[in-house]
């Protein structure tokens, strides 16, 4: 077991996939001559050349579509859209061909790709570089969305992800690229739907995904200072999302707060919260507190920034209120 | 190398061959007519876009493939589905919202899809579909099966962002897609004229440095031959190309438009090129065709049409539990 | 006070807004020669003009954000983007634009701009064409969400609309264009961010929105057949949302079934169950209910369609289990 | 009628305004230079994209607009910002942000505002504010008031649907809008070879019969002439116009490139025709300009950027509640 970062988990596994099935393909803006924006794919098209790893035009439809048709035709497609920013640029293609080409056409289609994309804000990129949507990704039947928080996260569901037979929208946040973790080596996977308890507790329920469950474990140390002893619950994914693993820990805790850098009002957090009332309503001794990010774009200044995200203390201080 | 289409050109195509043209114009007329028919009765709903006046360009295009090319198309698809050989019955029962419907049910007249005839779908989103074209082409590309993607899209479509991406993207990795615009003029209400800064189609495909040309859309012989020609350097590997077919739809847009927007006798003018007269005229003037042969295609066609309405009415609808099946596709190989 | 549709009262609004004000422009597909794909717009290009009524080539993106330049300009444009499915093709020009100037040139910009859309299934449109994404606008800080319901409420909130100064996305369900109702003449408007309590009772609040609230009323029938005293609510918008007006009425029913269109996960409902939740917790009775549309993309078979939808009889029974 | 520019050719620029040219691209430079020290020292985060080696294109291109001509660029934008005028104190104070930066510290280096200078923005999304210049444009040529739009993107932006659609538009309604592409080659780490079927970019814009030319962006007479010239014709109501100008981004693309993509050779030649050095030398040569007024040139912008340096560092940063004020506007007349 290595001790690996999470950008680095992300490439070996891509680095394995493209070895082990001549039908993966990887598309992108940037993912290769200049190594990604990211640097997640760097040395992948000195390694499998420009047939394999394809810099796209800065046309990010085309770019999702010509993925989707690839998949339809029986390549194994990867797409890189750099960003979740960009990916609206992407969305019709994502919503109303990818999502539902199975189900249009009666089961005789599918679509075997998976699209990657950085999200989250934190380095001052400013409001046009800095969502945190995938509670829309979420929000769509005939996708899954993957939300890594460790860099095993990344290896065991990208893998996952590889053997899917459906579009597979696969989330990393910025602040994680460089952290490390350890990551099994050889068949490990990680299934889709199943949470993991990051930490047992008896107080309350902390549950974050992606980069949010930093901010958590963070606030779960704040809490233990306090005698407060929080368990923490890590999604993995969004979409097919562990219900249960939710209540199961509600029903022993009886609180909970719901962690995410998105916007609040309209949220993925809510939906949370409504399967925590629908699922432990007579369990519960305070309603579901949601800690998210500001209802405003995402603004530059530093402090300004830092103000509009969810922090460690702030959940630590809605975890108290409902003691 | 990927293997060249050996198809006759429309010179060496033989009697057999071109009455085979016409009777599939004929059919998807009729089968249309029919389809308008059961819309008025209510038997079918949603949208119903008829491709009344534009069969020349599906059947010439697609008799030109080989079987095993893939098709993307538009929402105006049933021209295209029949033109590909798909059985007219299990259209119709697709637009009766049956099970037994090419899309079992779940697509409706604007998205047919035959996976197993490489028919890829009716799309409705305009200019959404040529992205997975797109896709497709390269995906044949890699696997290096010599099969080539016609995609098809009206010029209404020209205007939207992805077209322009498109075609750059096929251009630039020399995908072998055939992009085919039915230029009829009209995109709903709207006049191409008034929202397009070049209305000779084809000639925007210079701007993607990619080989272009008109083609009259009206006449079946001279689609079959251009699609020919042009499908050779596709699968050739020269790269994608572009051909805009001039067409005219002689019904409304869909079943709703009371066509305020253009004034009759533009219509009239047109339907004196109607595409299977004129065949029809000229498979008799060659003595292709006598009369009573056409009358027995007439009454084959009459009956192949009424038995797809037979068998679509007596279908069964989908089951309650098919709302959830397909939303996932299950395996992977 | 005249019995007009819904479709009328839009137009007879458009017609005083263009009447009064010259800046007012309208941009979209098909809303001139054609008469707008649901009739709304028919005959303004006659009477104004085709400098003022312009139809555009199908490109949602330039004519979105053409509209948002406009508006930075001067004029006070309205985009008819004939359905919220096409509106996924201008979502950038909408999320990274419409909403974020104000606040990323530091209040410098001001976007006064009408985004109309029709919205909802019903009738056999097949899954690219039967749409219910408010809740997706309603999320996005920077821009506000009508949902009318009623032909009264079409006038008064398009008035509001035409005087705010901000992007407001107008969302007119295909299934209420016909029906008609009661609408004041006159200086009439309704603010933003107040919903109408369409019937008091106190057994239970129903809340829906747009073509929602016709199935929650027809549930009230229902409901006082059993004896069951149902409130209605009708939220007229999203964001602003009536948080008050929820909280009130749930603090005397104890008890809420909300209604939408939408798929239910990671929907709008979901917020208002969760903001229930914070504002009632300890007048609730029961686990706030929701009531949505299946999980699927829309199918095209008539059955299969309105399974997919949520009914009346769905929300009454959703309602009675809360007893 | 709109009325006409009247700018000076280039040939009739006087001494002075010869001078401001080269003052103008030297303080862009400059104010570059130390903004990239001050990234380095971490008093600047966020993105941070130089200008260096295009100076040529936004001093000559926005010198020969009238001042009230809106401009909308991309991210890359420190030097249309300079060149229409805004203070480079108030610049600098965005780039640390503080709230006496031009768009009060919430948008950064990418997002720079000055509304009463015409001055429409930055902006992020490859492609984005084309759009927006066509909607402005049509805003003036409604309102009749002789303005007209000048429009900024790269190389890169130009296989964005976006692009397509602005271009369509713009063309079908005549509205008055200059779009000028700054081909430097390379989007990021993409030669432009790589991903566009046609590298001459002005080539593509005779898909919407617009009239286009190639522009030499390292000469900054050139690019006033240029734009000098193709100005007064969208003024005078001809319709837009496009202008591709050839130049070259010294740096990489953004503070974080590591430059894998390029060989130096290739920076190297191009540092060669640097606009500022061949400018100066040209000005030398024709006595316009002699060492001590260049030195007191270079002195006085010195000057200049210490002391935006310095009033950004000394201004306050917004306060806590500046989070949530402008994310509406709060009135309207
Ligand atoms: C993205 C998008 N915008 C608008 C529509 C509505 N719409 C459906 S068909 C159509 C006209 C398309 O015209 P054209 O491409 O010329 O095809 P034709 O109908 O003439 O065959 C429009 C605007 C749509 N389906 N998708
Ligand atoms: C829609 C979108 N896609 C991708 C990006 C990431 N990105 C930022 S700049 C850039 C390259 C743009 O190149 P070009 O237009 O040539 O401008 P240049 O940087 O050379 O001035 C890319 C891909 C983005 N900001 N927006
Ligand atoms: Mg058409
Ligand atoms: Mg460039």
């Amino acid at each position: 077991m290595a001790e690996i970062a999470f950008r680095e988990a992300l490439r070996q596994t891509m680095r394995e996939a493209l070895l082990a099935d001549d039908r993966v393909v990887m598309i992108g803006e940037d993912i290769g001559a200049y190594g990604g924006s990211y640097a997640v794919t760097k040395g992948l098209l000195e390694e499998f050349g420009p047939e394999r790893i394809m810099d796209s035009p800065i046309s990010e439809s085309v770019v999702v579509g010509c993925g989707i048709g690839a998949a339809m035709g029986g390549l194994r497609p990867m797409i890189e859209l750099m960003t979740i920013n960009f990916s609206l640029l992407a969305f019709d293609q994502i919503v109303n061909n990818a999502a539902k080409l199975s189900y249009m056409s009666g089961g005789q289609i599918s679509v075997p790709m998976i699209i990657r994309m950085a999200s989250g804000a934190g380095s001052q990129l400013a409001a046009q570089h800095s969502h945190s949507l995938e509670g829309w990704y979420a929000h769509i039947p005939g996708i899954k969305v993957a939300v890594p928080y460790s860099p095993r996260d990344a290896r065991g569901l990208l893998r996952t992800a590889f053997s899917e037979p459906n579009p597979v929208i696969f989330i990393e946040h910025t602040a994680l690229y460089a952290r490390k973790g350890e990551v099994p080596d050889g068949d490990y996977t990680i299934p889709f739907g199943q949470a993991e308890v990051l930490r047992e507790g008896s107080d309350v329920t902390l549950i974050g995904y992606s980069g949010s469950v930093h901010q958590a474990s963070q606030a779960a140390e704040l809490l233990a200072e306090s005698g407060c002893h929080a368990e923490l619950l890590n999604l993995r994914t969004l979409r097919p999302l562990d219900v249960e693993a939710i209540i199961t820990s509600v029903r022993k805790t009886h609180r909970a707060v719901v962690v995410e850098d998105d916007w609040k009002f309209g949220g993925f957090a809510g939906e949370i919260a409504a399967i925590i009332m629908e699922g432990a309503f007579d369990n519960l001794d305070a309603p579901v507190a949601r800690v998210c990010g500001a209802d405003v774009p995402i603004p530059y200044a530093k402090a300004l920034e830092q103000a509009a995200l969810p922090s460690a203390q702030q959940i630590a201080d809605a975890a108290l209120e409902l003691m | 190398m990927t293997q060249l289409a050996d198809k006759p050109t429309a010179k060496e195509l033989d009697s057999s061959q071109l009455i085979g043209l016409l009777r599939q114009m004929m059919l998807i007329r009729r089968f249309e007519e029919k389809a308008a028919e059961m819309y008025a009765k209510q038997r079918i709903a949603g949208f119903l876009h008829l491709y009344n006046g534009e069969e020349a360009v599906a059947v010439g295009a697609i008799s030109a493939l080989n079987s095993d090319d893939h098709i993307f198309t538009h929402y105006r698809d049933h021209g295209h589905a029949l033109a590909r050989g798909i059985e007219p019955r299990r259209i119709m029962a697709e637009l009766f919202g049956r099970e037994t419907g090419v899309s079992r049910g779940k697509g409706g007249s604007m998205h047919l899809f035959d996976v197993e005839r490489s028919f890829m779908g009716g799309y409705a989103i305009v200019g959404g579909h040529l992205p997975l074209a797109c896709g497709m082409a390269l995906a044949n590309q890699r696997l290096g099966n010599g099969r080539i993607v016609l995609c098809i899209f009206g010029d209404g479509a020209v205007n939207e962002g992805e077209f322009h991406e498109s075609l750059n993207l096929a251009a630039v990795w020399k995908l072998p897609v055939l992009f085919l615009c039915e230029n009829n003029f009209y995109g709903m209400g709207t006049d191409i004229r008034r929202v397009s800064a070049v209305i000779e189609i084809y000639k925007r495909a210079a701007a993607y440095a990619m080989p272009a040309e008109q083609v009259d859309g009206m006449n079946v012989l001279e689609m079959y031959q251009a699609v020919q020609r042009v499908a050779q350097g596709v699968r050739a590997g020269n790269g994608p190309a572009f051909l805009e077919a001039i067409c005219f739809r002689f019904r409304g847009h869909s079943m709703a438009d009371p066509e305020f927007y253009r004034r009759k006798e533009e219509t009239e003018r047109w339907r004196e090129l109607d595409p299977i007269t004129t065949f029809h005229r000229k498979l008799e003037q060659d003595g292709v065709i006598d009369e009573p042969a056409f009358q027995s295609l007439q009454a084959e066609i009459e009956e192949i049409v009424n038995e797809a309405v037979q068998f679509a009415a007596e279908s069964p609808e989908p089951p309650p539990e098919a709302l959830y099946d397909d939303v996932y596709a299950q395996e992977r190989d």
